[in-house]
């Protein structure tokens, strides 16, 4: 019995009835249940970030050692060749482990795991407001998965034009050997990525406004919510965009409508079929998705980092509403900076200067948010617990992303940086320095609430400890690669004079990349051990206050035992009006005190 | 200075073999490293066993695969036949050959090994079959090297081409084709490239050589004879060996004498450069082009589009019968690549692939361009009356330089396209 | 743990100023990991422009790595006993710490706006127009020499010659291997083929994609000879990284001279082979 | 040691339904490869009205001392006869031409159109003109080959012929009713023959007077006695051509 994961066991109990077939696929796989549904998101994207990791070690070896036998997949594709990959095979590396990562990982897991497992708990609901829009929006990810997945196993052993896909690369068929059926796949899963995006953000929207519990003001909300809230809104506005884009590009493959393709393009002395279009519309579309994407792939991360460090600083969170308002500044500029990504694509150089100028304002909100963290733990009592590490980290890594992305900002500057390794340095930064180790955090956070037991803390702080460390080891002495000029998505770069002798800092990068991967075996460990094996957890492990700890460890189906009234924000630890150091959301003040929590009307 | 030098000066990490070895073992159990291989013509092989009606038996098979083997060694590790009576010397030098030989890597010494496998095998292949990882998907096809003929080079059609030839392809590259320029490798990395294609031109024909030999051979007859024969009954057994010798020197005696077969091109009378007299000279072309001697319009076309005969196939692929589905299906089966028709260039783009000095086109025509349908013009001699002067070639060499800069060849007007300028 | 966990942290701000310390100074392992030789009279501005915000980022990096150390150490729980301050935010910071990078960020935007202009839009002016005025319309501005056109995977390369005008018999055609004047104001136009590469001289902090379909220019003013690479930023398919070019800046006479050379072995219309020479090298 | 002089002669008959040549695509200079649009057929092979095999080769494969007993002195190497070598209305004239390879052969076109004539051997030095109308090239052979070798135009890639050179003059090709002959060979040895049609390649399964024999790889072998002629009715099931 103890085999049954607790989360299952306070579900089944729901419905009890032994085990029968139907109603364990409609409990487990079909669920409506936005909790299950969140677990199933987290563990497809958990998987899926290993493939993604072991892609980008693909990508390292080739760096480090060129043209060396490559261990297993090298050995399995290219045994004839003894093991030395093709070049087109390390696009797709790239092109894969992008993709995965962005698609796959980051986004899904954010909006799709934590957004649905968090929200109805955090606002005092007892599901989201379309459970069935919720449950397609898991299973519309199952054809991306397949179409995806599948690319890896068509001619050019997957796409190959890079996850920005420019055309005409990405539209002749003729351009390159993953341009062929591989790069089809690729569009048409990333539409459906799209499309399951598109029903999460609607439902999340919809259940935010709309099924609040009573007393839950907008601005008692935890920036969590608020965050996922500002998400869905941006996703919702910029989604229908790519999928578009997407969809033109699959259009011009297969029917030659010709939106991206120049007129009389020869490539490969084959004449493309179509033409007449402009290869920077492309550009255009996609970064006026993929920009906000950006921020779509960092707002929740900064909301579910302030709610920890506010918990484990045991101190009200440091000027809330310029957070909440941070966040919606983020997500409105986010709107009008896609053209940084195209300062040297032969964009109307007129054009370069306005997005300079919003760019650098895009900096200013992240900036103030960073403060207000600090603000945050300063003068609190910090207990160091694997979650409020990887918070910690996440406003340190934060602030190296944020800071190299001025350099990017600047026009003149990106005309140098532009497609080096410095922009890889800085979107690892803040992906992985930012958001992965936000999530790391969430995890160890909400593990409890998920599956009722505890994860180890000591193997957690070595993961962290480890992962912290090689993150680094990998990510920081990009940056100086990139002052060199050393470009991105170069098979072999040490044939140019100027790079040569940039080798060893790539092997070094790679050795610790393979230790950044290797360490997330801890993790693993820890999270199955603990979620059969960890010590039992209460409803409130942390001594929390936002509403999801009121709830039983883990919620059975329609979350809360009692119905929720909100009094306050979720932020009122250390308050003077009760003896205890947090103050729950739902604990009504005691007689005679007239609460002066923020967020009261 | 080499970036090969600098990584092995520089490798801060030299257990790469352990890590390799530990990540196996993390991953997957299973796959060994494998060590490259030459891969037998197993298209050519099959395309003599159909001819002769025949099958080669597992012990001819393998007799072939062993005295390559025993002639020519491995990727890894080369070297050359030692053939009595035969000097190698100028045309491959094994140290050379080595150099571009093995695994991508470079010596204690900051000497670079494995060039082949750094710039060329992804697309023509270890073996030199054109068949690279990447080859199926390039137009044209890279060049399968195992016949010993290529296309662009200064000696008469059917013969090897010169040192020089192929120096100048790596140089310079084949414009209009996938085939890069190396200009900037060090010159004796070019060198040192140029001979191992030669090692493997050179190896893939004796291969063919001794599938001829063995289509002939009568049921159980092999190559070579036992060991054990060797005392009882020895002639037989040399004698076989001598044939193979025999084969060998018949393979290599063309390359040998290919340098000094370069055709040679009187300087061009003086004064033909300037305006008028060019203007007469490419009228004179553009009638030869269009008269029945050169004929040159049949296959290039009216408009010298390269439209005249667009169903013909190169020498290649001729091999593969493309006209007989039946066969051609055995040999796609073992890995030989679609075929393609081979188009007549078209002469209005200004892309040249064997080069656009008036020298390079002065050969293709004169001498024809090998394995392909371009034959070479008559020479006047005295028998032949109907035959062309060196400075018909010329004129006509003339005549197709001016063909790019002819207003129906303007880019503009064959492709329309939005250029737009910049302040 | 507290005390270990802040040291961590802390490390970081020192450890990263370090390392760029070590590579701007390139010393020991670090030599020449810094930005390239800038041999472009233009380019300078570049290099200041890049150093300036690293001078400005780095004083934010170490100042909010060392405070967040310094809040990490000093309210650690474990050896901090007073009770944390219950406090929901101040005004007059959340004032303060937006208005200070505003005005910061501005004042970057704005400065970087006449150096991008000069990369981008300020094509060199070969004279002053009817109006006798250089920097107005109607200047005539400076012809390119040569036309780069990207193709996968090579530079094709054709000087103007002679005429000054691109797409005439008299053109010079190279392939990767481009030679221009030092010590001048040189045009080049850049196109592409097939798909988009990018043209990208990090010596001379130049970069442009070429799109085909689109012809466009880009200038410099090359101050020290020497062979410099030539390399694509763009990912143009398999062979990106085959797309590896040679510039070599070199004086007047001897670019014309090589020129010149180029193109009498271009128009070559006699052939002797060598005699008894042996061709191997 | 051979005893004298002995001539092989026969003929080669197909048997069996009779299949019919496959027509050609003319798709270049109608006017003059296809006058009156008439249909122009296949030459693989050229079957006569009573089933006669024309354009077979039968050659003596094994290598013969090149002086008498073994050679005679009309079949000895070293012919330089000039031989030629036509082809009209776009057909080579001469669809398989054996010759010692000493002789000269005058490659001619006497078609008004023009030509290239492109010869693949093995041995010998190749050669690919355009041979332009109403004039000729010069070929000369340098090796004996020991099987045909093809010739083709590339103009009319639908043209088609073979040759083959050898040493001494002990070949014959059938004539259209299928029949040859090859006169003074030596007599009283063991001689090696081989057999080779275009579309067959060498002859294997067949009926020599009667009796079916297995020719392996085109080889048959025989002993004449001198003064007479050895004569073979050769007999080809039609299946091999369909």
């Amino acid at each position: 019995m103890t085999s049954v994961p607790a989360g299952a066991l306070g579900h089944a109990e729901k419905h009890a009835g032994g085990i029968e077939l139907g109603k364990f696929i409609r409990t487990y796989v079909f669920s409506l249940d936005h909790k299950i549904i969140g677990l199933q998101f987290l563990f497809s994207t958990l998987l899926w970030f290993l493939v993604g990791g072991l892609l980008a070690l693909g990508i390292r070896w080739q760096l480090a050692w060129p043209w060396s036998d490559m261990p297993v997949i090298g050995r399995m594709l290219f045994s004839g060749e003894g093991g030395q990959i093709a070049p087109e095979f390390y696009t797709t590396l790239f092109t894969m482990h992008a993709t995965v990562m962005i698609f796959f990982v980051i986004i899904p897991i954010l909006a799709g795991a934590f957004g649905n497992y968090l929200i109805p708990l955090m606002i005092g609901a007892d599901d989201m407001a379309f459970p069935t829009l919720n449950m397609l929006s898991y299973w519309f990810m199952w054809p991306a998965f397949f179409c995806i997945g599948s690319s890896f196993f068509m001619p050019g052993n997957g796409a190959g034009s890079g996850w920005t896909s420019y055309p005409p690369l990405s539209v002749v068929q003729d351009a390159a050997p993953s341009s062929g059926l591989s790069q089809t796949m690729w569009l048409l899963g990333v539409t459906f990525v799209g499309v399951s995006s598109m029903m999460g953000s609607v439902n999340y929207m919809t259940t935010i406004i709309q099924m609040r519990a009573p007393g839950m003001t907008m601005f008692r909300l935890p920036l969590t919510i608020w965050a996922m809230f500002i998400t869905a809104i941006l996703q919702a506005f910029a989604l229908p965009v790519l999928t578009a884009a997407g969809f033109m590009q699959v259009t011009d493959r297969l029917i030659n409508t010709g939106f991206f393709l120049p007129e009389g393009l020869v490539v490969n002395n084959s004449a493309a079929a179509s033409g007449g279009g402009q290869p920077l519309l492309w550009q255009h579309l996609f970064w006026f998705y993929s920009h906000p994407a950006v921020y779509i792939m960092i707002l929740p991360a900064m909301g579910m980092v302030s709610d920890i460090m506010a918990c484990f600083a045991r101190k009200p969170i440091f000027g809330y509403k310029p957070m909440v308002y941070s966040i919606s500044g983020i997500a409105g500029l986010g709107f009008i900076v896609w053209g940084h990504h195209m300062f040297v694509s032969g964009m109307q150089p007129l054009l370069g200067m306005a997005f300079m100028v919003s760019t650098m304002m895009i900096a200013l909100p992240s900036a103030v948010k960073v403060f207000n963290w600090l603000g945050t733990i300063w003068g609190g009592r910090l207990t160091f617990n694997t979650p409020m590490l990887f918070a910690l980290s996440f406003v340190s890594m934060f602030v190296i992303g944020g800071l190299s992305g001025i350099f990017m900002a600047a026009t003149p500057v990106d005309i140098f940086i532009h497609d080096t390794y410095y922009i890889v340095a800085h979107f690892h930064y803040v992906l992985f320095g930012g958001t992965a180790m936000a999530v790391f955090g969430a995890i160890y956070f909400w593990f409890p609430k998920m599956f009722g037991r505890m994860m180890n803390d000591s193997l957690g702080k070595v993961h962290f400890f480890l992962t912290f460390v090689f993150l680094n080891g990998t990510f920081y002495l990009m940056h100086v690669l990139g002052a060199v000029g050393f470009p991105r998505r170069l098979a072999d770069p040490y044939d140019y004079k100027i790079f040569e002798h940039l080798q060893p800092v790539n092997q070094f990068i790679t050795v610790c990349a393979i230790g950044m991967v290797a360490s997330q075996a801890i993790f693993a460990f820890n999270f199955f051990h603990s979620m059969f094996f960890g010590e039992r957890a209460g409803r409130n492990p942390w001594k929390a206050n936002s509403l999801e700890w009121m709830a039983p460890s883990p919620p059975g189906h329609g979350n809360f035992d009692f119905q929720p009234i909100i009094y306050r924000g979720p932020y009122e630890y250390g308050s003077p009006e009760v003896a205890t150091d947090y103050y729950p959301q739902t604990q009504p003040p005691p007689p005679g005190v007239k609460s002066k929590s923020p967020g009261g009307h | 200075m080499r970036a090969e030098s600098i990584r092995s000066r520089l490798s801060f990490w030299t257990g790469r073999d352990a890590l390799a070895a530990g990540l196996l073992l993390a991953f997957a159990a299973g796959c060994g490293a494998p060590e490259a291989e030459f891969r037998g013509n197993l298209v050519y092989v099959k395309r003599k066993e159909i001819e002769g009606q025949t099958e080669f038996t597992k012990p001819q098979s393998a007799d072939m695969a062993n005295i390559l083997a025993a002639y020519f060694g491995t990727p890894d590790d080369p070297h050359l036949p030692k053939v009595p009576g035969l000097e190698l010397g100028p045309l491959v030098d094994l140290d050379r050959v080595k150099m571009s030989a093995g695994k991508v890597a470079s010596d204690k010494t900051g000497q670079p090994h494995g060039l082949y496998r750094e710039h060329c095998v992804h697309c023509h292949g270890v073996t030199g079959d054109g068949l690279g990882p990447t080859a199926a998907f390039l137009n044209p096809y890279p060049r399968d090297y195992r016949m010993g003929r290529f296309k662009f080079k200064s000696t008469v059609k059917g013969q090897r081409p010169t040192h020089e030839d192929l120096r100048k392809i790596l140089h310079d590259g084949v414009a209009g084709t996938a085939m890069p320029s190396f200009k900037v490798l060090d010159n004796d990395e070019v060198e040192s490239l140029v001979h191992y294609v030669k090692y493997l031109s050179l190896r893939g024909e004796v291969e063919r050589r001794l599938a001829d030999e063995v289509v002939e051979l009568s049921e159980g007859e092999r190559l070579v004879l036992d060991v054990s024969e060797k005392d009882k009954n020895p002639e037989s057994f040399n004698g076989k060996i001598a044939r193979l010798n025999e084969i060998v020197t018949e393979v290599v005696q063309p390359w040998l004498e290919a340098d000094g077969l370069a055709v040679p091109i009187e300087e061009r009378t003086a004064g033909w450069e300037d305006p008028e007299a060019k203007a007469k000279s490419i009228a004179r072309g553009r009638e030869l082009f269009y008269g029945s001697i050169a004929n040159c319009v049949k296959c290039h076309g009216d408009s010298a589009l390269g439209d005249g005969q667009i169903n013909d196939y190169d020498d290649w692929t001729k091999e593969l019968d493309p006209a007989k589905p039946d066969t051609l299906s055995q040999y796609l089966a073992l890995g030989a690549l679609e075929p393609r028709n081979i188009r007549p260039r078209n002469l209005r783009l200004g892309i040249y692939r064997g080069g656009r000095r008036p020298i390079d086109l002065y050969w293709r025509i004169a001498n024809g361009i090998d394995g392909t349908p371009m034959p070479a013009v008559p020479m006047k001699t005295p028998e032949n009356e109907k035959g062309l002067t060196p400075d018909d070639i010329w004129n006509i060499v003339d005549y197709v330089r001016s063909l790019p800069y002819e207003s129906l060849s303007k880019q503009d007007r064959q492709q329309p396209q939005i250029t737009r300028e910049r302040l | 743990m507290g005390r270990f966990w802040s040291l961590l942290f802390l490390s970081v701000p020192i450890l990263g100023t370090l390392a760029f310390v070590l590579a701007i100074a390139g010393v020991g392992p670090f030599r020449d990991h810094w930005l390239p030789e800038n041999v472009n009279d233009y380019g300078g501005v570049i290099d200041q422009l890049f150093m300036f915000i690293l001078y400005l980022t780095g004083v934010i990096f170490i100042g909010t790595g060392v405070a967040l150390f310094w809040f990490m150490w000093k309210y650690d729980a474990a050896k901090n006993a007073q009770p944390p301050v219950y406090m929901h935010g101040s005004h007059a910071l959340e004032i303060v710490w937006s208005v200070l990078p505003a005005a910061t960020l501005l004042f970057i935007a704005i400065y970087q706006m006449n150096a991008w202009a000069d990369q981008k839009m300020r094509r060199p002016v070969a004279e002053a127009g009817p109006d006798g005025i250089e920097g107005t319309e109607d200047d005539v501005l400076q012809a390119p020499i040569v036309e780069v056109t990207g193709r996968q995977f090579e530079w094709r390369i054709r000087y103007a010659g002679e005429d000054n005008v691109i797409g005439t018999p008299d053109d010079v055609h190279q392939v990767n291997d481009l030679h221009l004047p030092v010590n001048e104001d040189v045009v080049i136009q850049i196109k592409s083929m097939d798909v988009l590469h990018s043209f990208f001289l990090p010596h001379v902090r130049v970069k442009q994609d070429v799109v085909p379909g689109m012809k466009q220019f880009v200038w410099f003013h090359g101050n020290k000879a020497g062979v410099y690479d030539i390399v694509c930023a763009e990912l143009c398919g398999w062979g990106h990284y085959k797309m590896r070019g040679k510039m070599t800046l070199e004086s007047r006479e001897k670019f014309d001279a090589w020129l010149a050379g180029q193109y009498a072995e271009q128009e070559r219309s006699g052939f002797q082979p060598k005699t008894g020479a042996d061709e191997n090298d | 040691m051979p005893t004298g002089w002995a001539t092989l002669s026969g003929v080669f008959k197909v048997v069996g339904d009779r299949p019919s040549a496959a027509p050609l695509t003319i798709d270049k200079d109608q006017a003059v490869c296809a006058p009156g649009g008439r249909p122009v057929l296949s030459q693989e092979f050229v079957i006569g009205p009573d089933g006669g095999l024309a354009n077979v080769l039968v050659f003596v494969s094994q290598k013969l001392p090149d002086e008498e007993p073994w050679t005679h002195s009309e079949s000895r190497s070293g012919k330089s006869d000039e031989v030629l070598f036509d082809q009209k209305e776009c057909v080579f004239l001469t669809r398989l031409l054996a010759l010692q390879y000493t002789q000269p052969i005058r490659i001619k076109n006497s078609d008004p159109v023009g030509h290239n004539t492109s010869l693949k051997p093995k041995k010998n030095p190749a050669y690919d003109q355009t041979i332009p109308s109403n004039a000729a090239g010069l070929y000369q052979p340098k090796a004996e080959e020991d099987q045909p070798f093809p010739v083709a135009c590339a103009i009319h890639p639908w043209m088609k012929a073979y040759m083959i050179t050898r040493r001494n003059s002990y070949f014959a090709v059938t004539k259209p009713d299928g029949s040859f002959e090859i006169p003074n060979l030596p007599a009283g040895v063991e001689l090696e023959f081989r057999v080779w049609q275009e579309r067959t390649n060498f002859l294997q399964e067949v009926t020599v007077n009667g009796a079916s024999e297995k020719w392996a790889k085109g080889r048959f072998k025989r002993t004449l006695t001198a003064g007479e002629t050895t004569s073979l009715e050769v007999q080809i099931p039609s299946s091999l051509f369909q």
